[in-house]
This record gives C-alpha cells, sequence and structure tokens, in this order.
C-alpha cells in the first residue's frame, strides 16, 4: 500500500456485484440506553434472518453488518458515521436516543447515504430529510393513542405532565394539537428532569381536576414519580395515561401500575403476526425495542433488493411501502417517511417482581398517524 | 563545602533558558511537529488498532480533529488551573457558550458562519468576563463552587431549552446550508481537521505567550501567594480577571471549531463532568507545563472515543464474562486508566520525559 | 556514660538534593546537647529524620539508635509513644482546636498526663484553656507546643529553636523550662540564640556544609571566640577561603574533643 | 510621612489594636517592641490593609489610605516583610525579584511581551539579590530555600519596591545569631537612602538599640511608650512588661 | 395550609436525604481535605447492597426485621467500599489533594460504570415495607412515610456524628489531623487510622443515604448517587466545609427552597434558585454559614 494519498480520498462502495452490502449500526452499547439498544440490535437480527429467508444475503450480495458504540453521545454517533461513510457504507442504521437521531440525520443528507434511526422517539426525525426513515415510533403517535382513552374530547380537561425540555415540550404541543383541537382544554405541569421530589407537581394536577391526565416522563425517577402521584390520590381520581416502558420498569409501578391506563408502542404478545413469531422464537420475550430493530433489518433488506448501490433508488424502494412488521402493517410514507403502525392500549397486572401487560384495544397506523410534515432537506 | 545546585526550576519553562544537547534544536521541534500534523492528512498509513482506518479516512481525520480541539481547551483550561493556581469548576460553560452560539446563531438567526463565530466569541469572552468578574470574588474551594454553580444555571437554562432555542435534551443539530461548502460533507473531514489543529496551535502559542509576558509571571505569583502580589503592589483581582477572561474567550472560540466538527450541539457538553474532564486531562498531562495538557486532552478524548470500540471488540466478548462485563464499559476502563496513571506518571505525561532520560543516563556505562 | 541518641553516616536526600551527608554525632543521657550551625545547614532536617519526617520526596540512610533500638523506617507514631518527644520549628499548634483540646490531644496512652507539671510552668496555657489556639500570639502558641510535649515521660526531647521570635522576657522564661526539664530528661536541642545555648548547653554538635564540623564541650566552644568564628561562621560563605572551608569538614578538626 | 490615628482593630470586645497614634518621619527608624501577642503584626496587617481596622485613620503623606486595598498602598509607596516568611515558592529566586521589580515599575497588563527580554528589570533584580548576598542562589526554587535564605529574599523583594516606607516584621527571626550581623548591614544601608523611614518589630534588643532612632513599645494592643532607646530602656514600665529578667 | 405543610415536609425528606450524602462528604471533604467525588459510589453500592441483601441473603428480606437487616447489610457494605477505597487509592496520596480528586474522579465513572456492568443501567425495583409506601395524615397533609423516615434518619445520623466529634477522642484527632497531619502523628497517634474512620463513617451516611434513599424513590440504579451529588456539593459548600452542623442547615435551607419555588414559582426555578443562593452565600460569606469550623 502507498503511504501517500490524498486528504479528500474516501473509499468507494461496492459496484462490484458480488460485494457484501455494507450497513453500519451506530447505536447505544453502553450508557443510560444500553438496554434499549440490547433490544434494539436483537430485533435485527432476527429481522435480517426473517427478511433474508435465514441466508444474510441479498441476491447473492451478503449483508455486512458493523456495529458501533455511540454511548448515547451524538459526538461519537457523528464521529462512528462519518468513519463508516468514509469506508463507503451507505446504509447507516441505529439511533436509540433523539439527541444522536437528530444529529446524524443532517450527516446523512450532507453525504448522501441512507439513514434509519430508530427507538428515537422525536418527531423531528420525520421529514428531516430526504436520507432520514425511521423504524420505530414517534411522540404523536403516542399521544394519539393516549386521546383514543377519552371518548369524545369536547369540553373534557386535559393536562399534561411532562419533563422539562424537547422530550417534554413534544409531548405537550402533541396533546395540544391532537385533543386540544379536538375541543378539549389542555394546560401542563412540568418538572424539571432531574427533580426527586414530586409532592409539589403532584399537588399542582391533583388542584387542576383534570378528566384525563397524561404522564410523559423517562428516566430512572420515574417510580418515585408515579408513587407520589399514587401517594396524593392523583392516580385513583382520575384516568391516568402514560407510555408503557420497557419490561425491566414494570414492576417499579407497584401497586399503581394497575390504576394506569397505558399506551404502548410494543408488549410481548400484543399482536401475533408470522413476524413476531419468527421474532419470538430468536428472544423468548418480546420487549418494548425490539420491533424497531426488526422493522430497521426489513428496511435495509429491501432498499439494498431494490436499490443496490444507488441510495437514490433506496430512497425510492422505500418510500411507500408497506410491510408485515412485528406489530402489524406499517407503512412508509412517502411525503415525510413517518412509519405508520398500530398502536396498543394496555394494562398492567400483577404484583412483587412479576407483571403481565393485556392488550385491551389496538390502533391502526392510520388511525395513529401523525399529521404529514414538509420534508425539510 | 559542597555547593548545593539547585534542582531544574519548575518556573513556567518560557521564563528559564534551558540547556542541554537539544537547545538548539528544541525551539524548532514544536514547529516540526505541527508541519508533521498538518501533512498527516497525506498519508495513507494504516496504524491497526489505533485507528480504525488509514490515517486520511475521514473517521480517523474526525477522531483526530475532536482530540486536537479538547488538546487545545485543555491547554486553555491550564491558563486557569496550572499556571495561576485558579480551580475552576465552570469552564464547560464558556465552552458551550461557544458550541451553542454559533449553532444558535447559523441554525436559528441564520447568519453567516463568521458573523456567528465573531459574534459567539466577543459573547463567550463578555460572558466570562461578567462571571469572572463575579465569582473572583471569592477564592480557593469557594471560587471553585461559584463557578460550578454559573456552570450549572448554564446547563438547566440549556436543558429547559427556553423559547425552543437550545432544543433541550435532544440538543440542536447544525444547519449547514448557510455554510462554506468546504466545511461540509464526510469528504471535507480533513478540513476540518484542519481547522482543529489551527485551533490547537493558536491556543498553545497565545498560552505560551501569555505565561512568558510579564504578566504571566504575575500569575505563577498569584500561584504561590495572592497577599504577597498585594503588598508588591499588583492588584490579583485584575490579573486573575484577565486570565479568566482570556480563557474563557479561548474556550468559546474552541467550542465555534467543534460545532463545525461535530454538526451539532448536544447538552452534554454542558456539563459539570466536562470541566472535570478538562481537570482530569490536565492532571494527566502535567499541569504548568507547555505540552503536558495539550498531551493529556488529546490522550483523554482519544481514549474517550475508543474505548467504545475496546468494549465491543472480539477480544473482550471472549474473556470470561467476570471480566468482559466490566471492560465492556468504556466508562470502566476510563476511570481505571485515570487511577492507574495518578499513580504510575504522577506530576503527569510530561513528567515522564526527565525520568526517562534520568535512567537512559544511568543507564549508560560510565565514562 | 552510654548515649541516650546516637546517629552514625546519616545522610538525608530531598528531592536531589544531598542535605545531610554522613553526619554522626551522639546526645548525652542526662543535660542539654545543643545543635548548632548556620541557616540551611540542616539543623532542623536532622531533628526531623531523627523523629521519622522526611517528607515523602526524601531519602534517609545512615542508623539511628535510641539505646540498642533502631529508629530508621519505624513511623513517627510509635517513636513518639515510646517517649521521643519532638517540639517542631514552626510550633505548628492546632489552631482550630482550644488550647485544651491541643493538650487533650498530646495525651499518650497508658501514661497519666502531667497537667499540674504543665500548668505550673505555663499558668497561661490553664487560664486560656478555652481560647481557640489559632488566636495565642506567636509566643503562647511556643508555650502551649512546649507544654503539648511536656504533659508525658519522655526518653528524650527533641526541641526545634524554641525561642524564635520570642519576647527577651518570655525567652527566659523558655530557657528556664527548658533548664528544669533537662534535669530529667535529656534534650537534643536546636538554637539560635546563644545566650540560651551558654546557659541550658552541656554538649555541643555543629553543623557546616551537611556534616559535623565540631562536637564537644558547649562552653569550651563559647569560650574560644575564635573557634565560635570558624565554626559557626562570621562573615558570609563567599567570603571564606577554599581551604579554611575543606579544613571545617576534615575529621582532624571535627574530632578536637577527643585529642 | 505616615501617621496613625487613634488606630484600632476589634475583633468582638476584645481591641487587638488599641487606638494607636504613631508618627513617622522621613528617614526615621523606628522600632517597634512588645511581648508576644501585644499587637504588633496585627498593627502593620491594618496599615498595609490586609486587616480592615475598626476605628481610626491611617495618613501616608497627608492622604488617609484607610479604605485603600493593599495594592494601591503598596503602590504609594509602602513596603513590608512578613513574620513567617512568604515568597514564591515555585518560582527562582531571581524571577521572585524580578516580579516585585516588574510590579514596582507599574505592573501593566503586558500579555504579549516577552519577560525574559526585559533588561532593565532584570538589572535592577540582581542588583537587589547582590544586595542581600543572594546572587549566588539565582536559580534556586525559593521554596527550597533554608529559613535564613528565605529572609534574605523577603528583603530583595522589599528592596526591588523601592518603597518610601517600610515595614519590617521581625526580620532577625530565625536567622543564625552569626547571620544577624550580615542582615543587620542590608537592612542599615537601606535605610541610609533618600528619606526612607522604617517601621520594625524585632525581638533582638541589640539590633533594634543598633539600628532605630525611637522606640515604640506595645501592650495588649495599646502604646505603651514611644521615645528614644535611651528613654525607653530606662522605662520601669517597659522593663516591667518587656524585657523582664535579662539572661 | 395543607399544601404549606406537605411542601414543608417534603421538602424536609429532601432535606434530610441531601444531609445524609451531604454530612459524609463535608467530613470527608473538610476534615480530611479529600473532594470525594467517589463519595456517589458509596450511596450505589448502599443502595445496591441493600437491593441485593433483601434479594438474597437468608434472613433478609423487604419487610420488618429482614428489611433492617438488608439496610444493615448495605450501609455495612458501603461503609467497606469506603475504607478500602480509602486504604488502597486515598491513603498513598495524603496531601495530594489534586490527584485525589483525580482518582475519586475516575473512581466515579469506573464505579458506577461496574454496578452498570454488574445489574445493567436500568432501574430496579427496590424492596421496602409496604408502609414506607404509604401516607400519614398530618394536619391535613398526606406526608409519604419514606421521607418521613428519612428525617427521622437525618437527625439520628446528625446527633450521632456530633456526639462523635465533640466527645470521643478520635474526634479530636479528626479535628486536629485536619490542620497538621504531620504534626498529630508527632504527638504519637497514628492519624491514618483517624482518617480511615473519616471515610468509613463518610461511606456509613452515604450508604444509609442510598439505602432509604431507594425506599424513598422505589427504585435503584447506577446513576442515582451522581445525581444527588451535585446538590451534597452546594448543600456542603453553603454550610461550610468540614461542618457537619452547617450541613444540616443548608440542606434544610436547600429543601424548603427547592420545594416551595418549584410550586409556587416555575419548575426548575427551585433548581435555578438553589444555585443562586450558593453564589450568593459565598459571595457574601466565602466560609459558608458555619464557616471552616472543625468544632463540628
Ligand atoms: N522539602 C525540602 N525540599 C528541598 N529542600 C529542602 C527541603 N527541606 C529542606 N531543604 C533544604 O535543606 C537545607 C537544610 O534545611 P534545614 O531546614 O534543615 O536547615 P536549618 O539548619 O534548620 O536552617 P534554619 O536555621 O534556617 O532553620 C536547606 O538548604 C533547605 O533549602
Ligand atoms: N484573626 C485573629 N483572631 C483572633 N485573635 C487574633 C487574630 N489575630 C491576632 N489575634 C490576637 O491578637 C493578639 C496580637 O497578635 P499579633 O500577632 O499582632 O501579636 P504580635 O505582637 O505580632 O506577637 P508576636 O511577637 O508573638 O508575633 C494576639 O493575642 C492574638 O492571639
Ligand atoms: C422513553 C423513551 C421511549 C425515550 C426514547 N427512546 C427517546 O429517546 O426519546
Ligand atoms: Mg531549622
Ligand atoms: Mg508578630
Amino acid at each position: 500500500a502507498t503511504a501517500c494519498g490524498s486528504p479528500q480520498d474516501t473509499a468507494t462502495g461496492g459496484g462490484d456485484s458480488a460485494a457484501p452490502v455494507k450497513v453500519g449500526l451506530v447505536y447505544s452499547q453502553s450508557g443510560a440506553l444500553a438496554s434499549y439498544g440490547k433490544q434494539y440490535i436483537e430485533g435485527f437480527k432476527a429481522g435480517l434472518d426473517f427478511a433474508t429467508q435465514g441466508t444474510g444475503k441479498v441476491g447473492d450480495r451478503k449483508i455486512e453488518v458493523t456495529e458501533v458504540d455511540d454511548a448515547g453521545d451524538p459526538a461519537k454517533a457523528v464521529s462512528a458515521a462519518k468513519d463508516l461513510i468514509g469506508k463507503g457504507t451507505k446504509i447507516i442504521a441505529g439511533s436509540t436516543a433523539s439527541g444522536v437521531a437528530l444529529q446524524v440525520a443532517p450527516i446523512a443528507a450532507q453525504n448522501k447515504v441512507l439513514f434509519i434511526s430508530g427507538p428515537a422517539a422525536t418527531d423531528a426525525v420525520t421529514g428531516a430529510n430526504k436520507y432520514t426513515f425511521r423504524s420505530g415510533r414517534q411522540s404523536y403517535q403516542d399521544v394519539v393513542t393516549a386521546k383514543s382513552f377519552i371518548g369524545d374530547p369536547t369540553g373534557k380537561k386535559v393536562v399534561v405532565f411532562a419533563q422539562d425540555g424537547a422530550f417534554g415540550d413534544a409531548n405537550e404541543a402533541a396533546v395540544k394539537a391532537v385533543i386540544g383541537t379536538a375541543g378539549a382544554t389542555v394546560s401542563s405541569v412540568r418538572a424539571p428532569a432531574s427533580a426527586t421530589e414530586f409532592t409539589p407537581f403532584a399537588s399542582q394536577i391533583k388542584a387542576a381536576k383534570p378528566d384525563l391526565l397524561f404522564v410523559a416522563w423517562a428516566g430512572t425517577t420515574a417510580p418515585a414519580m408515579w408513587q407520589t402521584l399514587d401517594q396524593q390520590g392523583v392516580l385513583s381520581s382520575t384516568t391516568v395515561v402514560t407510555g408503557l416502558d420497557i419490561r425491566a420498569s414494570w414492576p417499579t409501578f407497584g401497586a399503581a401500575g394497575a390504576k394506569i391506563s397505558f399506551l404502548s408502542h410494543y408488549f410481548d404478545g400484543a399482536s401475533d403476526t408470522e413476524a413476531s413469531k419468527a421474532l419470538k422464537a430468536k428472544v423468548n420475550t418480546i420487549d418494548l425495542f425490539h420491533p424497531d430493530g426488526f422493522a430497521a433489518a426489513q428496511m435495509v433488506v429491501r432498499a439494498a433488493q431494490d436499490g443496490g448501490d444507488d441510495v437514490d433508488k433506496m430512497v425510492t424502494a422505500l418510500e411507500g411501502w408497506s410491510f408485515d412488521g412485528v406489530k402489524g402493517k406499517m407503512t412508509i410514507r412517502a411525503a415525510d417517511h413517518a412509519l405508520l403502525q398500530p398502536m396498543f392500549q394496555a394494562k398492567l397486572t400483577g404484583s412483587g417482581t412479576t407483571f403481565t401487560a393485556t392488550a385491551q384495544k389496538s390502533l391502526t397506523g392510520d388511525e395513529t398517524a401523525p399529521p404529514a410534515v414538509a420534508m425539510k432537506g | 563545602m559542597t555547593v548545593i545546585d539547585a534542582p531544574p526550576a519548575q518556573v513556567p519553562d518560557e521564563l528559564t533558558p534551558q540547556r542541554g544537547r537539544w537547545h538548539r534544536v528544541r525551539p524548532f521541534l514544536p514547529l516540526v511537529a505541527l508541519a508533521v500534523l498538518a501533512i498527516l492528512p497525506y498519508s495513507t498509513i494504516s496504524l491497526p488498532g489505533i485507528f480504525e482506518g488509514p490515517v486520511n479516512s475521514p473517521g480517523t481525520l474526525q477522531l483526530l480533529a475532536i482530540c486536537l480541539i479538547f488538546g487545545g481547551l485543555a491547554a486553555g483550561y491550564d491558563l486557569l488551573f496550572g499556571r495561576t493556581g485558579m480551580l475552576s469548576f465552570g469552564h464547560a460553560l464558556y465552552f458551550a457558550a461557544g458550541v451553542y452560539g454559533t449553532d444558535i446563531l447559523v441554525t436559528r438567526a441564520g447568519l453567516p458562519l463568521w458573523q456567528a463565530a465573531l459574534l459567539t466569541i466577543t459573547g463567550g469572552t463578555i460572558l466570562a468576563a461578567l462571571l469572572g468578574a463575579v465569582a473572583l470574588r471569592t477564592v480557593g474551594i469557594a471560587f471553585a463552587m461559584v463557578t460550578l454553580a454559573f456552570a450549572q444555571v448554564g446547563a438547566i437554562l440549556v436543558a429547559r431549552d427556553f423559547g425552543g432555542l437550545t432544543g433541550g435534551e435532544e440538543g440542536l443539530p447544525l444547519d449547514v446550508s448557510g455554510l462554506p461548502a468546504g466545511l461540509v460533507g464526510v469528504t471535507n473531514t480533513v478540513n476540518l481537521y484542519w481547522l482543529a489543529l489551527a485551533y490547537l496551535t493558536l491556543v498553545v502559542f497565545v498560552v505560551h505567550r501569555v505565561s512568558g509576558s510579564p504578566t504571566g509571571r504575575v500569575l505563577a505569583g498569584l500561584r504561590d501567594d495572592e497577599r504577597r502580589i498585594g503588598v508588591l503592589g499588583l492588584d490579583p483581582y485584575r490579573y486573575k480577571l484577565v486570565a479568566f477572561t482570556l480563557a474563557g474567550g479561548l474556550a468559546s472560540a474552541g467550542g465555534v471549531v467543534y460545532v463545525l466538527i461535530v454538526g451539532g450541539a448536544s447538552p452534554h457538553i454542558t456539563s459539570s463532568e466536562l470541566t472535570l474532564s478538562l481537570l482530569v486531562m490536565v492532571v494527566l498531562g502535567g499541569p504548568g507545563t507547555r505540552w503536558g495538557p495539550v498531551l493529556g486532552g488529546v490522550l483523554y478524548m482519544y481514549l474517550d472515543h475508543r474505548l467504545t470500540a475496546f468494549g465491543t471488540s472480539d477480544a473482550v466478548d471472549n474473556l470470561p464474562a467476570i471480566l468482559s462485563r466490566p471492560l465492556s464499559q468504556p466508562l470502566f476502563v476510563l476511570g481505571t486508566v485515570f487511577i492507574l496513571a495518578v499513580y504510575f506518571f504522577p506530576g503527569g505525561l510530561t513528567s515522564l520525559a526527565p525520568r526517562l532520560s534520568h535512567l537512559t543516563r544511568s543507564l549508560r556505562p560510565p565514562r | 556514660m552510654e548515649p541516650i541518641l546516637s546517629v552514625e553516616d546519616l545522610s538525608v536526600r530531598i528531592s536531589g538534593l544531598h542535605i545531610l551527608q554522613g553526619v554522626s554525632f551522639t546526645v548525652a543521657p542526662t543535660g542539654v546537647t545543643v545543635l548548632l550551625g548556620r541557616n540551611g545547614v540542616g539543623k532542623t532536617t536532622t531533628l526531623r529524620a531523627i523523629v521519622g519526617l522526611t517528607p515523602p520526596a526524601g531519602e534517609v540512610r545512615g542508623t539511628i539508635r535510641m539505646g540498642a533500638q533502631s529508629l530508621l523506617a519505624r513511623p513517627t507514631h510509635r517513636l513518639v509513644r515510646g517517649g521521643l518527644g519532638y517540639v517542631p520549628e514552626d510550633r505548628c499548634v492546632f489552631a482550630g482546636l482550644t488550647v485544651a483540646e491541643n493538650l487533650r490531644l498530646a495525651e499518650r496512652r497508658g501514661t497519666s498526663p502531667a497537667y499540674d507539671k504543665v500548668f505550673a510552668l505555663f499558668p497561661e496555657l490553664d487560664r486560656r484553656g478555652r481560647q481557640r489556639a489559632g488566636s495565642l500570639s506567636g509566643g503562647q502558641q511556643q508555650m502551649l507546643a512546649i507544654g503539648r510535649v511536656l504533659l508525658n515521660d519522655n526518653r528524650l526531647l527533641l526541641v526545634d529553636e524554641p525561642t524564635k521570635g520570642l519576647a527577651p522576657k518570655v525567652v527566659t522564661e523558655v530557657a528556664e523550662v527548658l533548664e528544669r526539664v533537662a534535669e530529667s530528661v535529656p534534650v537534643l536541642l536546636v538554637e539560635q540564640n546563644l545566650a540560651v545555648v551558654r546557659r541550658l548547653a552541656r554538649d555541643a554538635v555543629v553543623l557546616a556544609a551537611g556534616k559535623v564540623a565540631w562536637t564537644g564541650d558547649a562552653h569550651e566552644l563559647l569560650l574560644e571566640t575564635a573557634l565560635t568564628k570558624s565554626l559557626l561562621g562570621v562573615g558570609s560563605a563567599e567570603g571564606a577561603s577554599p581551604s579554611a572551608r575543606s579544613e571545617l569538614a576534615s575529621p582532624a578538626v571535627a574530632r578536637k574533643d577527643q585529642l | 510621612m505616615l501617621a496613625t490615628r487613634g488606630l484600632t482593630w476589634r475583633i468582638g470586645e476584645v481591641a487587638i489594636v488599641d487606638s494607636v497614634y504613631l508618627d513617622l518621619a522621613p528617614g526615621e527608624f523606628l522600632g517597634v517592641i512588645g511581648p508576644n501577642g501585644a499587637g504588633k503584626t496585627s498593627l502593620f496587617n491594618l496599615i498595609t490593609g490586609l486587616r480592615r481596622a475598626t476605628e481610626g485613620r491611617i495618613v501616608l503623606d497627608g492622604q488617609d489610605i484607610g479604605a485603600l486595598p493593599p495594592h494601591r498602598r503598596a503602590r504609594l509607596g509602602l513596603g513590608r516583610t512578613f513574620q513567617a516568611s512568604s515568597v514564591f515558592g515555585s518560582l527562582s529566586v531571581r524571577e521572585n525579584v524580578r516580579l516585585a521589580v516588574q510590579a514596582h515599575r507599574g505592573g501593566s497588563m503586558a500579555l504579549w511581551r516577552r519577560a525574559a527580554a526585559d533588561r532593565e528589570v532584570a538589572a535592577a533584580a540582581d542588583a537587589a539579590l547582590d544586595r542581600v548576598g543572594l546572587a549566588h542562589r539565582g536559580t534556586a526554587l525559593a521554596g527550597t530555600l533554608a529559613h535564613g535564605e528565605k529572609r534574605k529574599l523577603e528583603i530583595a523583594l522589599l528592596l526591588a519596591g523601592e518603597p518610601r516606607v517600610m515595614l519590617l516584621d521581625e526580620p532577625m527571626a530565625g536567622v543564625s545569631a552569626e547571620d544577624v550581623p550580615e542582615l543587620v548591614a542590608v537592612i542599615k544601608s537601606l535605610t541610609g537612602d533618600s528619606g526612607r523611614a522604617v517601621l520594625m518589630v524585632e525581638h533582638h534588643m541589640d539590633v533594634i538599640l543598633e539600628l532605630a532612632d525611637r522606640i515604640a513599645v506595645m501592650h495588649h494592643g495599646a502604646l505603651l511608650a514611644c521615645d528614644t532607646p535611651e528613654t525607653v530602656m530606662a522605662n520601669p514600665t517597659v522593663q516591667e512588661a518587656y524585657l523582664g529578667e535579662q539572661l | 395550609m395543607g399544601t404549606v405543610i406537605l411542601l414543608a415536609l417534603t421538602g424536609l425528606g429532601l432535606a434530610a436525604l441531601y444531609f445524609l450524602v451531604a454530612s459524609g462528604l463535608s467530613l470527608v471533604f473538610g476534615l480530611a481535605d479529600v473532594l470525594n467525588f467517589a463519595h456517589g459510589l458509596f450511596l450505589g453500592v448502599g443502595a445496591y447492597g441493600t437491593w441485593w441483601a433483601a434479594g438474597n441473603l437468608p434472613g433478609a428480606g423487604p419487610d420488618g426485621f429482614g428489611f433492617v437487616f438488608a439496610v444493615a447489610f448495605g450501609v455495612a457494605a458501603g461503609t467497606l467500599v469506603a475504607i478500602l477505597v480509602e486504604l488502597v487509592l486515598i491513603r498513598p496520596l495524603y496531601s495530594r489533594t489534586i490527584e485525589q480528586v483525580l482518582v475519586t474522579v475516575g473512581l466515579s465513572l469506573a464505579g458506577v460504570a461496574l454496578l452498570q456492568a454488574t445489574w445493567g443501567a436500568d432501574a430496579r425495583p427496590f424492596p421496602r415495607p409496604d408502609w414506607t409506601r404509604q401516607v400519614t395524615g398530618i394536619l391535613g397533609a398526606q406526608v409519604p412515610n419514606g421521607g418521613l423516615l428519612l428525617i427521622i434518619a437525618a437527625v439520628l445520623v446528625l446527633g450521632a456524628i456530633l456526639a462523635f466529634l465533640r466527645w470521643t477522642r478520635y474526634g479530636l484527632v479528626i479535628r486536629a489531623g485536619v490542620e497538621n497531619r504531620e504534626m498529630v502523628t508527632a504527638l504519637g497517634i497514628d492519624v491514618r487510622k483517624a482518617f480511615t474512620l473519616v471515610f468509613a463513617i463518610g461511606g456509613a451516611a452515604a450508604a444509609l443515604a442510598g439505602a432509604l434513599g431507594g425506599v424513598y424513590f422505589g427504585t435503584v440504579s447506577p446513576g442515582q448517587g451522581g445525581s444527588l451529588l451535585i446538590f451534597a456539593f452546594i448543600v456542603v459548600v453553603i454550610g461550610g466545609m468540614g461542618s457537619v452542623v452547617g450541613s444540616a442547615y443548608a440542606a434544610v435551607v436547600v429543601g424548603l427552597v427547592q420545594q416551595f419555588v418549584n410550586y409556587y414559582g416555575t419548575s426548575g426555578l427551585g433548581d435555578i434558585c438553589v444555585v443562586g443562593l450558593l453564589a450568593v452565600v459565598l459571595l457574601l460569606r466565602p466560609q459558608g454559614i458555619a464557616g471552616k469550623v472543625a468544632t463540628a
């Protein structure tokens, strides 16, 4: 090998019909979201198996997956993405955290590679740019599902309890847009994400006497928050809706769990599709973010099959595509790459460390479709 | 009577002429190193295990650029910590001001990059001057805590996402549409690398000049005995404020470059952990020395980025669970490396050089 | 008489500086032995080496024995509990503790503290029992530092410049105290005040350039002005001729007492 | 030249310095003696601004300096040494003095000039070192000096500032008896120049008697006497309070 | 009225938690002069130790005496880790403050990562007696029992530490050792033992905070210690380093300010107020409320 070269060299990918298809997975293997990342990658592997009928190949071309840990840090994710792109990777998937997804998406557009965002829930990924897709749900879909709990919203009083910051903002905005425009009055109680003592907020919520309380809270303080809401009598005084997190968190609801109406992205047993059977065969118990990895693999295979090495063709192949995912029928909306997908209502029962979720109702992808946004780039 | 020779003075090295075999070559070594670093992107050498790809691959250049930025940041922080003896726990704030300032001005206000950069650096410097003016009314640990408190307010403001400016915990991707084409896209990573190198060079040069200047001498005096400086007729407060402001300005300039390299801002750069890491970098390298902080910063960031790859490598995965589980946690390895470094290189990496030369000298046969 | 303490070929290096270069002397089992020498010659370093307080960057070689027991490489607190009392150069009282607490701290396990003795010597300490030691004046602090050590029975006292910075009246008081103490315990004293030396010292050891330049009877030393001049040096080191310097360090001069 | 008017410093109820009236004429050498704890160091701290007086005024050349911070007072020509040596331990001896010279020359905020290139400062520094006989120790780190050497360096730092009023706090403390004459000579040589006034605390009576024009005696924070050495030494109260039984 | 009482009592519960973390930190920080960033680790060990014991240790459990036993195990584990940290890592570095900071920073990174490697990043439900989930009606306010438990524990710990420092010989040695370690040795005392003791006390208090914090939060997670640490630092500084009493006052102020401002002001303002309070206190009184007093 020569020791001299141009400083702007990048490897040119494939071209050769037997060359492997390079796929880079940049997601959290360590850091706070490591367990989400673990589900994602298990789902991805199962999905790849499912979509390639166990061959791991698209046509003659092997799908070569490179996994990189971003530890939840956008800077590391960007470095990893640049490295992968420099080595000729045309498809990047992953992003467990919203912050990572938002910063990798522009990189994909700048370099014209395909990016399939993972569990990151932020609405901003939808319509981010032509090259960015998502394989998971978005906050808006959560909220639409929540709305299904109150029947006719007209004249009802809805309170959003959310943490400060973008995640809370997005949820509050979505509730206002979905339930507020449908006739309910929406107000909000916000708390710092770092709060450890929730009594003041519980008091405020109780004083507001809502018909529906929508809670958007992620992080390790959630159990303390639920306990306080329960102790101060909020849970028994109104309908409380929130998203059902990963199984490991279920026991932390304790007795409060039975008093909450859950909207769910997915839990084991929520659906009975071919894909879910295939996935369950691999991972025993399906958890929240397995379907996202699974769908990502299905999308990767589709892109590689129909697009070859041409990223624009991959985009065309994915836009408007419908497929049977773990959750049921999934559709990639052409206009903004939103992933329309079924959502679920669930109840949690059990005690101690054994809890089970049971589906109350499922909503189709069309019912939970977020409003179309204009493609930004 | 044996006249006892004084040990080599650990005065800022700029202040005492160096003697020895190398003393003719020495002044040029930094220039040589700079030249080597500048032409590095033309090399396609692969260093397996050290970098993922060849030296000129975008991934490697990106990693190097981040390392260089932090080398510069650490050198700037050392102006406070190593040279003046001020323990600030809020230096991350000025860096974050650089990152978020540029990002917001470019992405939200649509300013051209040069204007955004200029405004940000000016703003960051003024911010440092204002907050420094307040914080410097205290000394010692109290000063550390006031600076920490200010930085914490910054972190809370960023996380609260007031007016949707900062993007809260999701961060704010940089809108590149108005940026010069040479700074956008993976193929242009090399330009970012050169930018980072320029930043590092600037900081090292500024810190070097300043610590060799009359003011630098006063700063060194402040580190030892502030009361004495006052009695000599110099106002300690003024000098400390100048050092604080200068370091703050350098940090916000670093933020401008960093946001270009990473392509966005994310809230973890506002955290007190970043300041702590700066401290770790400086101490790891050797406080108060010219190259120590730079080395420390580069090495820290290198490890921080590369350890994630190490943690997931097969070599680690194949170990028994009791070893592989902790080793696959990058922070575990990083933390352990620091602890070991403290014991094995007290005084920082730069203190290794004289000790090594001691060793070689004692191994050489006597004449 | 068997010496209470014998130092042989003591050599101390601190971060590269060879401060003591083979110091040998003995301390008699009774009375005051005074350690003399110009500033920076290593008196404090010698005392600290004896109690095992050489800084971490330092290296100590040689032998130090108290009776049959070697002191080197034993931790300071053991040595002190074994009856080696040390009054440091800069007093080092605990500024944040009260006078009474400073004294209480100095009580050693297994002995009954002699408060009456200390308060008889320094009534001030009794009166100011509840004052914080940091707010005492320099002289009061010195009294506390000495009083602290006198609470216990000691086999040997090491006292470093106890009269430094004290008013003449207090110097006299301190000297008197030490004189009384020395009746029962041998003392190794570092002192710059020659009047105090004259009053207290029986034997003298003079250090010069990291070595022992003279040992012998203290009064003999003080009587011979020529000797004090050449040993304790009037005029600066640069002034002394090279030959005179080497003579000082030569064994012939050092053993004058044995001639 | 320097005058204190009813200078008082209280901590709680206790007056550490109690209504002190002092006058120092140009060229005068005023010795301050007094038992340990009399408040001598505290008086110096008040005059140089390290502590704020609770009552009273400090007047330098007709200007009330009582509200100025230490560095402003120093710039007006007030210099001092400390009872416990305070030198810049991590700088070399020569750097210590250069810093003092630089401070005296105005201490401008020059960030970009090379300090080492300033020959005038270097020359002045070397001169000061020479005067106290430390020139041969120029490259040693000040922190590694022996006590006596540090005292000399303190005086060199003071010299470099060319103060018009010098406050010396026990310059002989801890200096070997045989080095005292040398140090006395250095101090004496300082006072000869150009109407410089000196205020010196010292317990070595012979040194005080040799140097001082007048002697002030402090006791319990108050000024007991302030007069010529002969008168003061003959004063029975002073003898009782301070000198005690002579050795 | 009920709201005010509720806010005050829950604020005090929060204050108690801060105090438990801060008291150890303050002792170690003020007395042994070690800025201990690894303090959060002791807390984590205490919490995980209790959690593990309740699930695995015979005789221990989530209820009654079994729970007391589990907490005791957690506290013992935290204490042990603190002692080991002091003996192995801190002791060789005494009087090298910056290196100690570095080591504790390294340790906090590595330790938390180790907890995470062993038990995963996710929060685990914490075993606790049922009554801690209940509330007690006090003057019309429904006060969580977990908070009351914290308050009681904090008061007991405060009393115990003060008594120890004031009336025991080791307390005296610790206070003196802060000022001049060497001189304590020169008085014939093995000062290293005293510092190990300080770490043990700090570790025990932090581990207790971890265990009771687990009860209060209902979960354990590896990062819990770290997030409490910032506020604990603020409490230590406002209270004056080394002053346990000062920490107690400061914890109460911080807890109440946070609680009331978060209710009556906007969210997040409470945190900013606390930080602002720190800045104001330091500017007006750099030594903190109680100043650096070794007298506890
Ligand atoms: N920690 C240290 N590091 C470097 N040098 C040291 C250290 N301690 C002492 N020295 C050097 O050792 C020499 C002897 O110092 P020492 O304090 O023992 O002298 P001394 O005889 O007690 O002087 P003095 O009469 O001034 O108290 C001095 O030259 C001093 O600079
Ligand atoms: N910060 C303080 N707090 C309380 N008391 C103090 C303080 N500073 C000094 N003092 C007290 O004031 C008195 C005078 O102290 P000062 O140091 O001025 O005495 P001095 O005359 O210099 O004595 P010496 O000759 O021993 O140095 C002493 O009794 C001392 O205890
Ligand atoms: C709580 C989770 C569903 C959060 C989601 N992974 C996000 O980053 O937004
Ligand atoms: Mg000495
Ligand atoms: Mg004094």
